[in-house]
């Protein structure tokens, strides 16, 4: 039934592979019918490894790259060298923003389907990375995210309503609906436009970060991947080039194990971990559990101040599990078993960090409920204002002539002339 | 000799059998890219394959196009026929440099000493609200490379011959499928009830083997005022187009951008003295510019107006204002209306 | 107003001066590839530059293109204005996806709230033995990117003022310089004795700082009984065979090709009524062809003999062919006698 | 005077960078005018990693990435695990090949400044890791090597006349002259066509070796590169997609210190060696002198076995050094010290092996005087018959109508129309 990976189908190093052949091809541990079982996945509890100075060689961190940085025990307590000892103030933002974040996802989501816009992603399961990291930074750094850490913008109070009319493709679009859903871009926010081609943001980063070395300036850039996006060239060159410049960046790799439909095993073959991918690049190498949102936070101040303080980069693999689907276009339950995100090991980072709040005797269920009736109430009204400046189906469409607009900084005359055909043929 | 049997396929299920025949036919058949295997891809293209023919046969890559056309240029080196699939045209990219440097020019610099028998495939095309990375039609950026071929279906029916063909070529070829026409007719209208391939000619389809030579276009409508160059999508919207307008246009479906069929427009714009192009591309060095400059220089002396393209317009391709991105009806009626003015 | 003061320079000289100027009236202007730094580039065109302005002004980067463009619009995301250089334009295309994908779309997918102000250099053409990985001219697949601009001087006047023009654009410019032309002119003829730029006006370039607007077109020659587009190296070839030829010809050297200064071109062929395309890449979907479809669109009426276009052929650039590959005098001059026959 | 690398000019992690901007750029340690010393350059002696069994697990590989192995001392003797044993008739063939390798490079560096060609590459002081390597390969085992892997050809018994007509692009260039000097082809002795793009084989490499496995073919490849190409996409591909499929290939780096004019810490950054860009790969990875060709042998010995039996890819970085200019185009005394190539404490491979071959009796100066004669006088000789075949400016140039042959298998119409333009307008 439940199978360990490679433990039936995956040959041995040096016996022959799948079909007969011997060209080998990884597969997941479960697929849809398999019951999972992540007994194999080991849950480090005791051996969080030591947090060393910031400014350490790189290869003093090698071994981290293969364990697991936690804080949050299981019961609660947090433990050990790396708890960053937050206040109940920031402990509760941290919380508050975890679970705004996902209930703007479920809205959206369910607003999609109900067609209201053209495609949703939802960030379920790694709102723990998102509002962490952002936590630890100053909002002046600058982040280059991927479609799944809309966690940055609420953590950095950045409007609800905007980000949601992005969406919408409405009038209150701040991109006038150039972008399709979740390719959000808000400088002021130090959140950089995201790209709808993978990798391609991670090296740009690298360059955002030589750029404040070479002014002087005291900000950093920190720069995600998921796992799965790490296979493309720009994830090299960004590894590549921070080290040659020591670039004042972190590059986060955030492994939920799957990529659409590959799991995490495609990108890493033999690979012990993604951290591990930065031991050779002469990085600082960092892994930690991506669902332990005070394990998140620390491991990104401690990378932050390596890279303020001119230590140069670091690589941070955040462990966590994709819950839901890919995006509005996906189905998970036809590549893996429909209960896998439950039998995942590491839990849910919103439950984590609750039960934490209740073990410091400061939270309780019911003030949990209440909260998050409160973020879903808050969230269903910033929708309404939002989709009253409507949608994409809707009326109140962006004006089709923005599409001639911010091409280039001014327009050249073959744009004009096709901005006036359009004009008379269309119009 | 008897009718081959045939079956109504979607363009999704031509193009899955045709690649399921050749690998039936042939172990040297390789299917892989992102999300191909277990899963069948993202738009459904090769469901089915590796359950049928095996894990090492169709698999999935790691989100890497250069790694994958790198991998699909040794392989064909080495013998095999690799199909790679890259999931999205936007997304072609990375893979440049491996595509027009090396699969292109691996026969050449080696004097033939290597060669290169590989499919590229991925979607094409707008209309499906994808915005500026899910829409995009590169195929000039192709057409320019020497040692590549480059070809585009329009149905089912060309999309398994064509797509066979492609597989059993010995040179590289990038194989452009026009992801609106994945499940049925698109005649630019986004108002209109969505069609399917059910109950279209096109949409019949010879269950067995068969190929359609590369470099040959297919007539669509036989008329004498006006040739229609075009491929893709706006192949339908050509035709509806045409025939709301009520012109007798000669519709030509290139199918194969390079090599071209110019004997086939040569002799429709001889025979009309007009000519339009369409794509989806944006305009500025798309292909409609190398139509225009062929049949300029091969057709001067009998044609009667302005060659006119319609096209995408010069910008990245909008997410929300799509259809008035999109090159539609009244846009391609209005250029036919400009052409025939003085007739 | 007195008269700028001027120096002889060669196209290496003043491509050096333009980012000397620059980096020495802008702190925000940083030069970096492969090479570049202590050695000065392969071609020597930042000979200097680091020892003048500093290591972290003027540096090496890795081999890597795609990473050295990459850094680049980061860079430039963040306030400054990175000239950034690939060693040969045929080692552009790691960098296609970051130039093509990003540079070209960041204005546009955020709006406007981030920009990209960066300068690409790279050596285009051939004319130095350098095969089919030293000579590719590739303009065309870059004129098909919207948000992008390309231009590309042949002359060391022209390269100065217009690579100081790309590097104060707000936007990205891809800056091509014909390599064939770093030293000095060049006919067409690899017998003829090399021609320096001494003594030549366009070799007569100001010290200081000047810019030449991007999109305006220069013309070379007057003439009536022919228009002549083109750039680059093929400038001097034109030149040169309309001369013995002896034909009136209205040469414009483009300079630059995205955006293209149409009203130059309509207007010349309007007065001519003929056209003569010229480019060294390869032909099919060649930037010629874009020009030719212009031309066709916008003067059909006023044209009195098939447009030609003299291009490379559609193989890679061979090695040992070299001279059978260059669109030289001989097929210039071929082609415009077949445009001005039925005079 | 001589300075240690990041003696002076680097500051040290976290202190100011060069020319008080942050940003930092490495610079190698010694310039024209320095005197190069190398005595921070520690020659590993007695620490040769030990030989583990080929069919291990890659990480008991990681420290063999960071140390060096070594067979020859340079007394001459031949010691350690790694110590391949061969025949003399083996090391004789070894120093005959490396010998010839070298005296061709001569003669057609110097017909090219007699612009016989339009250009060539030299691979002095680098013939170990070419001829070391294939004769440790089978023959038919396919390699993709660079442009200074020739001794590959030469060990494999290439025709040297057919070479040289490639270079000479004559009527006897079995590539009829459509290729620049050097990148040869010769399917028929494994030798891949050669791309004048960098790092573009590595991962067509990676497919040729997939499509062995998957054939249950015995074949391996073998992919090189030089060190400065390692920052292309493409290394970082084929060093995944080996992994995750555990290709049977062996990716080589040649780290012979430069790349043109950029010294090897460009494309290292703050990496330890270039073989442990490996270790995050999962790949196993071992690091060898470049310059002592038994160790080649030796390592590429275990690797072949490695892949041959299903145990997947090794990346073996061989530390050389490039001893002569990148290539007639060049001027190396421009960027490093004249003297920069004596300083370096590897000596010279061929050096090196003649004085193993002295120390175990069988070898001695006059008959290495003897041998270098007759290598130059026969490659002189080769070189005559060559070049009566015509030269690139020479009157019996290759037929310029090849020049449309070979772009497609069969030549579409445009084609011919243009092939048949050529004929009227030209011809
Ligand atoms: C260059 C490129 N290739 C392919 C895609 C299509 N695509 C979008 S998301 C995705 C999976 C990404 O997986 P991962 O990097 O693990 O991120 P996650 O979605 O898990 O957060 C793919 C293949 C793309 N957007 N860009
Ligand atoms: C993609 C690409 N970029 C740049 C070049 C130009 N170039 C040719 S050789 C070379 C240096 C290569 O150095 P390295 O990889 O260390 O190899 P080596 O010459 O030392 O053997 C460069 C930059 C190229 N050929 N291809
Ligand atoms: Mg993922
Ligand atoms: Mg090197």
């Amino acid at each position: 039934m439940a199978k360990a990976p490679h433990s039936t189908d995956t040959p041995k190093r040096g016996q022959s592979g799948s079909n007969r052949s011997r060209l080998h091809v990884p597969e997941p541990p479960f697929r849809p019918g398999d019951t999972p079982d992540y007994s194999h996945v080991s849950v480090p509890v005791k051996h969080t490894p030591v947090r060393p100075d910031p400014l350490c060689e790189p290869h003093e961190t090698a071994d981290h790259a293969l364990k697991l940085i936690r804080v949050l025990r299981f019961n609660g307590e947090a433990v050990g060298d790396w708890n960053p000892n937050l206040s109940n103030d920031m402990l509760m933002k941290a919380l508050t923003d975890m679970m705004m974040t996902r209930a703007m996802d479920e809205r959206m989501f369910n607003m999609q389907r109900q067609g209201k816009m053209s495609f949703y992603m939802k960030s379920t399961g790694e709102e723990a990375v998102s509002v962490g990291h952002a936590m630890a930074l100053k909002n002046t750094d600058m982040t280059f995210p991927t479609y799944r850490q809309q966690g940055i913008l609420i953590s950095r109070g950045a409007s609800i309503k905007e980000m949601m009319c992005q969406c919408l493709s409405n009038s209150g679009d701040p991109l006038d609906g150039k972008s399709i859903p979740v390719l959000y871009s808000f400088k002021k926010h130090g959140f950089f436009s995201i790209s709808g081609n993978l990798g391609t943001q991670l090296i740009q980063g690298v360059g955002w970060a030589m750029a404040c070395a070479y002014k002087n300036e005291d900000g950093i850039a920190s720069v995600f991947t998921g796992e799965g996006a790490t296979a493309e060239g720009d994830f090299h060159y960004a590894l590549n080039f921070a080290s040659t410049y020591r670039a004042p960046c972190i590059i986060n790799v955030v492994n939920n194990q799957w990529a659409i439909s590959s799991y995490q095993g495609i990108a890493m073959g033999e690979g012990e971990s993604f951290a591990a991918r930065g031991t050779g690049y002469g990085l600082a190498t960092l892994r930690v559990d991506g669902n332990d949102i005070l394990a998140v936070y620390a491991a990104t101040k401690w990378a932050a101040e390596r890279a303020r303080k001119g230590g140069g980069a670091t690589l941070i693999e955040h462990f966590t599990y994709r819950q839901e689907g890919h995006s509005t276009s996906d189905d998970p339950s036809k590549y893996r078993p429909k209960d896998d995100s439950e039998a995942w090991p590491f839990g849910d980072p919103i439950a984590r960090l609750k039960k934490h709040l209740i073990s410091l005797g400061v939270w309780d269920d019911d003030k949990h409920d209440a909260l998050a009736k409160s973020c879903k109430e808050e969230i269903r009204d910033i929708y309404k204002s939002a989709e009253a400046m409507g949608n994409l189906s809707g009326a109140t469409h962006v004006n089709d002539y923005t599409m001639f607009e911010q091409v280039y900084e001014h327009p050249p005359e073959h744009l004009e002339r096709q901005r006036r055909m359009f004009s008379e043929e269309l119009d | 000799m008897a009718e081959p049997e045939t079956k109504n396929m979607t363009m999704i299920e031509a193009i899955r059998d045709a690649m399921d025949v050749t690998m039936s036919q042939n172990s040297d058949v390789l299917v892989f890219g992102e999300d191909v295997g277990y899963f069948g891809g993202v738009f459904r293209c090769t469901a089915g394959l590796q359950e049928k023919h095996g894990l090492h046969r169709c698999f999935d890559t790691p989100i890497s196009e250069g790694g994958i056309v790198g991998i699909a240029i040794g392989m064909a080196a080495n013998g095999l026929r690799p199909v790679a699939e890259i999931q999205f045209a936007d997304y072609i990219y990375p893979a440049y440099d491996q595509i027009a440097s090396e699969a292109a020019r691996l026969r050449y610099r080696s004097n033939g000493d290597f060669t290169c028998p590989l499919t590229i495939r991925t979607p094409v095309g707008g209309g499906i609200y994808g915005g500026t990375t899910h829409s995009q039609s590169p195929e000039a950026l192709f057409t320019h490379i020497a040692g590549l071929k480059t070809v585009i279906p329009s149905n089912p029916y060309d999309a398994k011959g064509m797509l066979i063909e492609a597989i059993e070529d010995n040179d590289p070829v990038l194989f452009l499928e026009p992801k609106r026409l994945y499940n049925g007719p698109f005649n630019g209208d986004p108002h209109a009830p969505a069609k399917s391939w059910k109950g279209h000619p096109l949409g019949e389809v010879p269950t067995g083997h068969y190929g359609i030579e590369l470099g040959k276009a297919r007539k669509i409508t036989e008329g004498d005022d006006v040739t229609i160059l075009t491929y893709g999508t706006m192949v339908w919207v050509a035709e509806a187009t045409a025939a709301k307008v009520g012109i007798s246009a000669d519709i030509l479906d290139l199918r194969s951008l390079l090599p071209l069929d110019l004997d086939a427009i040569v002799e429709s714009v001889k025979k009309t003295g007009r000519c339009l192009i369409m794509h989806e591309a944006t305009r500025t060095s798309g292909f409609g510019a190398e139509l225009s400059a062929l049949v300029t220089e091969h057709c001067f002396y009998h044609l009667e107006a302005p060659i006119e393209r319609v096209t995408g317009w010069d910008t990245p391709y909008p997410h929300a204002q799509e259809w008035a991105y999109f090159p539609g009806q009244k846009r391609v009626a209005n250029a036919l209306k400009r052409i025939m003015k003085d007739v």
